[in-house]
């Protein structure tokens, strides 16, 4: 269980610098631009610890949000929103009729947990529907809302299938998770995989991920975990269908509503064609019989 | 995320000429990626880039001892997070751990001397330099009065019970060095406990 | 820490906390690992990846249990019974690691005559004296020797003490049985005293189902032998009741028998709360020892002059027998040039204590008026100690005190809005304690080293300055000794004397004078006193005033003037021993696994290729391996003391022994000295439980310290006022005590309001729905809370079907910060453990019903 | 976080055997503590105005320009009239349109890039083009009707050159913010996308031709007004036909609740259907049929086409986005369908399970 080789090329203890390419030494990943980066989020290793929800607030500088008990168990979070780009779903199933369980399944039984985050979909509906262009795709095909460009319109709130992005009342744009833009820029792991003790989130190059995930659904249904499968890598019984992938997919034991999810979310823009079609079909009617109405009446007044 | 200052209308036109993703649409790239990007996404750096002083610490909160980088620029800390090169942590952290950089900086940081005087209502500040000489005059004086060199039966004890402390589990081994010198070797004081057994 | 220290030889973790990725098997018991340390939760995962089982028994169903194989639950309290089921299953099945047990432990060691256990004396050892409320421990000890313990607290009240008698290790090895048929060898006393703790008895006391109990010994003893170790994992899960000691006790033999110590992937590992605890223990800010674990000098005991100290606490054998060095070395390090052998090296200036000054008789003697002054250096007595409310009485009757934190704490501005204001017994007005509230810095705004959980001393840099007027606690107390100085200087009182003579010149550094940390750390880690040249490590230490050591077990850590070792940041690499010894200095020398001369067979070959550690190097006759050797380095394994010349110190111990630091170099199975409870493990009922104890006809820990006040009443077991069991928690969002977490937005936001943990059954009986507002109560006080109802508390269902409810709740919410809650430890009770007089927060008796508490009215916990 | 009434933790206990996979096993109703999986749009009622004006100004277009093109001298107040409202439907709808931006300075980025995936931005660029357009058309016709000779000046046939592009235009004004609201996973918006849009653009068509018969009425031309009210009830009928798909589209897909219960529902079944259609159909019918129409039953029929078409796009967009906040009608949108079966009739409770309706 040893540390990255490369870690002893740093050995002091005043490195005063940015340790070069550091997410080699944290995820065994190099960061170039132009390759497809994303996360892997293996909720059975997850311990609900909430190390993500902080690291992400402390590296972006989001305030806190509402302070208050909700009672769903441990989540006092709620949900992803403007001043919380990522959120740890509890999820208990402790008790069935009185008595609990005690032994269980291997990895995270019976109190479901799960970082949910931005899902980055390859298709990204808030993308497509960003009418300034401040939704991009980035070098490291990750999806960002650029605070420069954006003026708050909020279409790329409706449109997102998962209710991720949202617009802030305190400076008027729409905020979602970067996956950490300019730390990648930086060859540095976003904040929220770096942080995770238990490598829950996986930070790594997109089709090493894919790779990565089934293999370990093969190991979890060999444990015994048989209901372990894949939600938003492609062809999977998680598959998000119109939006092809999502850069960040997760590995979930139960169905997705239990987490919040769509079991089979659309991609938005598919509907611009059928309805404006529709729509101007509809007026071409209209119009002739408006026409025909003009020109009878016509002949009438003759 | 402050918002942004108004801005002349000569700047927003040339921002918005620089930033114009339409002639780069016709120019063939695409709308979703390269057209889009604005200069802001194009000269975006990480903030650990402008930190002059880059030290290794130990979290302050649990004993698993986890490692971290400690980025501070000018004299103030801008960023703490794992240290990758540790075996404990390899560079993840805990959410207190993680909020490390919260607790240095959270608002309620005491950063002056408060004083209570006896039967007051509510905190005054004092200069610092008055605080220690009344406290090592408090300290010297209670010790006095309360010191029992011999015990009747003429077993030397050389300690007080009128002074106690409490604390040292979050400190430095030196610091709980010095608090034991001073407080035992050197006043003689018995009382002093600390959260091993909290 | 005496348990693991009584049977180890060292009270602290015996492996690392990254070795637990070798491990297969895990047990975390008295601990919520996974929230309360997560990183060291991660080599958990690990090993669970590599196949390990992992194992979580708790009162609870908690995040840790989420990622465990089996979550066995047992009711607050009743951990020994657990654990000694698990002895009893070892025994009876045969399922001890022979090899290793028969030759490192003292299972084979013949006990005098006169000893009893609890099972012939209704609950009590023999020696048990009730009036005196203690144990004579002479009728524990090896037949015809008298064994001194290897620890320095346990001495306080016993009148055993060593003599002549006690030289008795030295004559020959203890008497051995080694066929195990002698009725008073330790195997057949501990089958005797477990055979009563069948599989049902668990069931009736604990309240966990007999085939869950089973499948844990099941899976425990399966991975234990040659090529397979498991580990166990516990924190104040086990410290914090009336017996906590002996349930460590009982994790320690299962080990030995185990045969785990010492071992890659095996152990004990102690998960340790704050983040240099354990160096607060090494180099106590505590009443009872010295820097090192040297006995504080007792006004009652052996202790008139040096000489008789040293006489006193020097063992014959063992390790221990170095004592003399180390002390001296300390006081030298203490009084310079004033320490001569003609003054003892100024052993009389040094503080007799006389008797118990841990922090429960603390808070009596401040509400007595006893203590006038109080300095509170980064703790929250008002959260963290128990029975807040008599604290805070406490501290409304001190002349003065002074409150060095990040922030402002419940305890510093408790005549603000403390209990006593908020229910209107006393007025600010009233309260005439003067309060320094003063601002300290935080890790990365000084310079010095935390020792963690494992051991491990790690040195933290000065990045930035703290805020403002924020000084380190080394500033602190090193200007308030020069103010003293100046203050004391001219005296001629005999009395003043230590305050002179103490040696108290360090360089200073910066604007501010800081005085050097590493010159600290160099003195801790020992000079020679005339050309102050750092000692290299242990071995140096000298008892001839020759050497200055303020820490002798810290040596080693500043061996030359440039070399700081814990500063080292080298890490092993992937394909590295994985033991890590360039990252940080592990006390003693270094030495990442105690006791690892055990990883080796008797004749010093590796048990199994797999868990190879330390090993015999036939050539050049020396150990070696992947760690640094727990063990003489150039004692072969056949080696064997000639008891003819009264062997003393090391020599007295084989090449078989390696529990160096115990007199017989034998791990203690039964414990003939060093507990102040009983040699074995017993299981009694928590001071307040609301069943009978089951197994003995003694109620609870006989000699458990209570402190029985009109403000600090206990209930009696199965009071129908209080029917519910009570116990407290920490949540992985905050710290402790609070401050650090409650006033930064980001983790309070994450916990925001205290709760209390009902289960599901109760609250529908109760009535109280999800989040609604509750009153908590015991004979101490009420408090006001959130319910959260979940299936995730469960009944117990107990003997003749007697079903007891559970709630818990989180101690770390105060008023002060964003995410605030009434007090847990208004609740909790000022009792505590004989051997450490830790308190017992985690198993009492409350009662609960819906609705809020009416402000001011005084609230009288009388139900 | 809303404070919800305490709640039980969630009732329902999913067996601890094999977790069904989620392409085998039916949906059993269970959500995330009944939290909302997408995020209600931050569109207000100034874009449902919006929305309202540009179907109108739009419409207004195309039968100002019908009428130039098929039309005599007699259409010359339905011309001007149509002209004038397609501008000032723009001049208003536009800044309803930046005051709704959260950053309304930088309102001009929405002609920073066009995206055909985003009905959002080619609308902009449709208003835009719309707004010159009309506005071109109408300077022209304003400077050019002043010519006495009745022939047509320069001016006016510049004028009858950019209605055409501005009738064009028009269409799409009414009809692309259908699509707009259709693009988003709001459940209400995304059942039905074809029938909203044709929902939309007869609604846009109606209220024009009301629009402009109340134009007629008032100036006196009574069978101008007529022959509009024809269209109108034409547009209306259509529109009670798009409103029956877009219903039964709800109902298969499961989201129709919020649009049917509550006080959202009351007021689109009397303001939107019952006013909106429902009068108008019976006035202009009745006019229709009678030899000597009613002005009186005209002007009615026109006012409760233009009150009706408001409430309609007020009640969508509150619906909308209050279905987005039930998490119910979200997963029974995006159940998996298996290939090849007719989408069931799915139950889609007027009350949810947790009694949280408006």
């Amino acid at each position: 269980m040893g540390v990255h080789p490369r870690a002893l090329d740093y050995a002091e203890s005043f490195p005063n610098h940015v340790i070069p390419d550091e997410s080699e030494l944290t995820c065994g990943t190099k960061i170039e631009p132009g390759k497809s980066y994303g996360f892997f989020t293996d909720t059975t290793l997850c311990i609900g610890c909430k190390a993500c929800e902080v690291a992400c607030k402390e590296w972006n500088g989001l305030p806190a949000d509402h302070l208050g008990l909700t009672g769903n168990s441990y989540d006092n979070t709620g949900d992803l929103g403007a001043n919380t780009w990522r959120h740890v779903a509890f999820v208990e199933k402790i008790g069935s009729g009185g008595d609990r369980a005690q032994e269980m399944k291997p990895f995270q039984s019976n109190w479901l947990m799960m970082s949910d985050v931005c899902k980055h979909c390859a298709n990204a509906p808030c993308l497509e529907a960003c009418p300034t262009g401040s939704i991009f795709r980035t070098e490291f095909d990750t999806v960002v809302v650029q605070q420069d460009i954006c003026n708050g319109c909020g279409y790329c709130v409706p449109a997102c299938p998962f209710g991720v992005v949202e617009l802030s009342l305190e400076d008027g744009k729409a905020h979602k998770c970067t996956l950490c833009y300019d730390r990648l820029k930086g060859g540095l792991e976003p904040a929220c995989a770096k942080a995770c003790p238990t490598d829950s989130i996986q930070f790594g190059e997109i089709n090493e991920l894919f790779e990565r995930a089934g293999k370990r659904v093969e190991d979890l249904h060999e444990k015994g975990a048989t209901d372990a499968y894949l939600y938003g890598a492609p062809d999977t019984p998680g598959a998000t269908g119109g939006l092809k992938h999502l850069n960040a997919f997760f590995l979930l034991t139960d169905r997705p509503e239990v987490y919040n999810l769509p079991v089979a979310p659309t991609r938005a823009s598919d509907r611009v064609r059928p309805s404006f079609l529709t729509g101007l079909a509809a007026m071409a009617g209209l119009t002739l019989a408006a026409a025909a109405l003009m020109s009878s009446g016509r002949e009438r007044g003759r | 995320m402050k918002r942004i200052r108004s801005r002349s209308l000569s700047d927003r036109i040339g921002s918005f000429v620089r930033d114009w993703s339409v002639p780069r649409q016709i120019a063939g790239q695409s709308s979703a990626t390269k057209a889009a990007e604005s200069s802001l996404s194009r000269g975006l750096r990480p903030r650990l880039e402008e930190a002059d002083t880059v030290g290794t610490n130990i979290c302050p909160y649990c004993a698993v001892g986890c490692s971290q980088l400690m980025y501070a620029k000018n004299g103030r800390v801008i960023h703490v997070e794992g240290d990758p090169r540790s075996p404990i942590n390899q560079g993840t952290l805990c959410p207190k751990g993680a909020a490390t950089l919260g607790l240095m900086t959270m608002p309620d940081r005491l950063d002056k001397v408060l004083y209570r005087a006896p039967h007051s209502d509510q905190w005054e500040e004092k200069p610092m330099d008055w605080a220690m000489d009344r406290i090592a005059h408090l300290t010297k004086r209670t010790r006095d009065e309360t010191f029992v060199h011999k015990l009747p039966d003429g077993t030397i004890v050389n300690h007080t019970l009128g002074v106690g402390s409490l604390g040292g589990a979050t400190l430095d081994n030196e610091e709980n060095y010095l608090i034991k010198k001073l407080f035992s070797g050197g006043l003689g004081m018995v009382w002093i406990e600390n959260q091993a057994r909290v | 820490m005496p348990s693991l220290g009584a049977t180890y030889g060292r009270g602290a973790a015996t492996l690392a906390q990254w070795d637990l990725a070798n491990s297969d098997f895990i047990l975390v018991m008295g601990s919520n690992m996974a929230e309360n340390h997560p990183i060291a939760f991660r080599f958990v995962m690990h090993a669970k990846e590599k196949g390990a089982t992992v194992v979580h028994a708790d009162p609870r169903f908690t995040r840790t249990s989420a990622l465990a194989d089996i979550h066995a639950p047992l009711r607050a309290g009743t951990d020994i019974a657990f654990l000694g089921g698990i002895i009893r299953y070892i025994l009876e099945n045969d399922l001890w690691f022979k090899e290793y047990a028969m030759e490192y432990t003292n299972i084979a060691t013949i006990i005098s005559p006169d000893y009893q256990g609890p099972d012939e004396l209704d609950g009590v050892f023999s020696g048990w004296d009730e009036d005196s409320k203690s144990y004579v421990l002479d009728s524990w000890q090896y037949e015809g020797m008298k064994v001194p313990s290897s620890l320095a607290e346990h001495h306080a009240t016993t009148t055993e003490s060593f003599d002549e008698t006690s030289k008795s290790t030295s004559e020959g090895p203890p008497p051995q049985d080694r066929t195990l048929q002698h009725p008073n060898c330790v195997y057949q006393i501990m089958k005797r005293h477990y055979a009563r703790y069948t599989p049902e008895m668990v069931e009736r006391v604990t309240g966990c189902r007999a085939d869950t109990f089973l499948k844990v010994c099941e899976a425990m003893t399966r991975n234990s032998g040659r090529d397979r170790t498991g580990a166990i994992c516990y924190a104040v899960g086990w410290t914090h009741h009336s017996t906590g000691v002996q349930m460590i006790r009982g994790a320690g033999i299962i080990q030995a028998l185990l045969g785990n110590v010492g071992r890659p992937g095996g152990g004990v590992l102690a998960l340790r709360g704050h983040t240099s605890i354990q160096g607060s223990t090494d180099i106590p800010t505590l009443y009872d020892m010295l820097p090192g674990y040297l006995q504080q000098p007792h006004a009652y005991r052996k202790h008139k002059d040096f000489d008789q100290y040293l006489e006193t606490e020097q063992t014959p054998t063992g390790w221990w027998h170095n004592f003399p060095k180390y002390a001296v070395s300390l006081l030298k390090a203490w009084y310079g040039d004033h320490a001569a052998k003609s003054n003892g090296f100024g052993y009389e200036w040094l503080p007799k204590i006389v008797g118990d000054h841990s922090q429960l008789p603390m808070t009596m003697a401040m509400r007595d008026g006893v203590i006038r002054g109080m300095f509170f250096l980064g703790q929250n007595p008002a959260i963290g100690g128990s029975n807040s409310k008599l604290v805070q009485a406490g501290l409304a009757k001190l002349d003065w005190m002074v409150v060095r934190d990040c922030a402002d704490t419940e305890t510093a501005s408790f005549w603000k809005d403390g209990h006593l204001v908020r229910d209107g017994d006393m007025r600010p007005e009233d309260i005439g304690t003067e309060v320094f509230l003063m601002p300290g810095s935080l890790a990365g705004e000084k310079d010095g080293t935390f020792t963690n959980t494992h051991r491990l001393l790690q040195w933290h840099d000065k990045v930035v300055d703290g805020p403002g007027e924020s000084q380190s606690e080394l500033w602190f107390i090193y200007h308030l000794g020069l103010r003293l100085k100046d203050l004391y200087a001219g005296s001629e009182k005999e009395r003043d004397k230590p305050m002179l003579n103490l040696t108290w010149t360090y360089p200073e550094m910066g604007p501010d004078r800081d005085p050097s940390a590493e010159a600290v750390l160099k003195e801790i880690n020992g000079y020679t006193w005339a050309d102050r040249k750092q000692l290299t490590g242990i071995s140096d230490i000298k008892d001839d005033g020759s050497t200055a050591c303020g820490c002798w077990i810290y040596s080693g850590v500043f061996p030359q003037d440039d070399h700081n070792q814990s500063r080292s940041r080298r890490a092993d690499g992937p394909e590295g021993p994985g033991t890590h010894l360039g990252w940080g200095f592990a006390w003693p020398e270094n030495r990442r696994t105690l006791c690892n001369r055990a990883s080796a067979d008797p004749e010093g070959k590796p048990w199994s290729e797999k868990k190879r550690l330390i090993w015999w190097d036939e050539e050049n006759e020396s150990w070696t391996g992947h760690d640094s050797v727990d063990f003489p380095k150039d004692k072969a394994p056949g080696f064997d003391p000639d008891w003819s010349s009264h062997p003393t110190g090391m020599d007295a111990l084989d090449g078989r022994s390696p529990y160096i630091m115990i007199a017989d170099g034998k791990a203690a199975l039964f414990a003939p000295s060093g507990m102040k409870d009983g040699p074995l493990p017993a299981h009694y009922e928590p001071l307040e439980s609301p069943v009978h104890n089951a197994v003995y006809p003694r109620q609870s820990n006989p000699v458990a310290k209570r402190w029985e006040e009109p403000d600090n009443q206990l209930a009696k077991p199965g009071d129908p006022r209080f029917p519910y069991a009570f116990t407290t928690y920490r949540l992985t969002e905050h710290h402790s005590g609070g401050t650090p977490t409650r006033s930064v937005p980001v983790t309070a936001e994450l916990q925001p309001e205290g709760f209390a943990e009902i289960p599901t059954e109760l609250a529908r009986e109760l009535g109280i729905g999800n989040t609604d507002w509750i009153v908590i109560s015991t004979l101490r006080g009420e408090i006001e809370t959130r319910a959260l109802v979940t299936d995730r508390m469960q009944p117990f269902r107990l003997a003749e079907g007697r079903v007891v409810h559970q709630v818990g709740m989180p101690w770390h919410f105060g008023w002060k910060g964003y995410a605030t809650g009434d007090v847990a430890n208004v609740l909790t009770s000022v009792v505590g453990d004989p051997n450490t007089s830790m308190h017992e927060n985690k198993a009492l008796v409350c009662n609960v019903r819906p609705g809020r508490l009416t402000r001011g009215a005084p609230t009288r916990g009388d139900g | 976080m809303k404070q919800e009434q305490a709640r039980q933790p969630v009732e329902r206990r999913v067996e601890q055997t094999a977790i069904p996979h989620p392409a085998v096993e039916e949906w059993n109703g269970e959500t995330y503590y009944g939290q909302a999986s997408v995020k209600p749009s931050p569109f207000d009622w100034r874009v449902a105005a919006y929305v309202y004006v540009a179907g109108l100004a739009g419409s207004a277009q195309i039968i100002a320009t019908l009428a130039d093109r098929l039309g005599d001298e007699r259409d010359e107040t339905t011309i001007r009239n149509g002209r004038f409202l397609a501008v000032a439907g723009v001049a208003i709808g536009a800044p309803l349109l930046i005051m709704d931006l959260k950053t309304p300075s930088r309102f001009y980025n929405m002609l920073r890039i066009y995206r055909t995936s985003s009905p959002m931005s080619f609308g902009s660029y449709i208003l835009g083009a719309f707004g010159a357009a009309s506005g071109l058309t109408a300077v022209a016709h304003l400077i050019g009707e002043r010519r006495a000779d009745g022939g047509r000046s320069p001016m006016r046939r510049a004028a009858d050159m950019t209605q055409v592009p501005a009738a064009f235009l028009g269409a799409g004004m009414s009809t692309y913010t259908a699509a707009l609201l259709s693009a988003t996973s709001t459940p209400l918006w995304a059942s039905a996308p074809q029938a909203m849009a044709a929902q939309f653009g007869t609604s846009s068509m109606a209220t024009a031709a009301a629009a402009l018969s109340l134009g007629e009425q008032i100036a006196g031309n009574a069978d101008n007004s007529r022959r509009l009210d024809g269209l109108a009830a034409v547009a209306a009928a259509g529109e009670l036909i798009a409103t029956a798909f877009a219903e039964k589209r709800h109902r298969e897909t499961g989201v129709g609740a919020t649009l049917r219960d509550g006080p959202i529902g009351m007021s689109y079944k009397t303001g939107a259907l019952a006013l909106g259609l429902g009068v108008p159909l019976v006035c202009h019918s009745i006019n229709a049929l009678s030899k000597r129409p009613s002005r009186g039953l005209s002007i009615l029929g026109s006012l409760a086409l233009l009150a009706g078409g408001m409430v309609m796009r007020q009640a969508i967009f509150q619906a909308g986005n209050k279905s987005a906040e039930r998490p119910d009608d979200y997963f029974r949108l995006t159940q998996r369908i298996p290939e090849g079966a007719k989408p069931r009739r799915r139950v889609d409770r007027a009350v949810d399970a947790r009694g949280r309706l408006p």
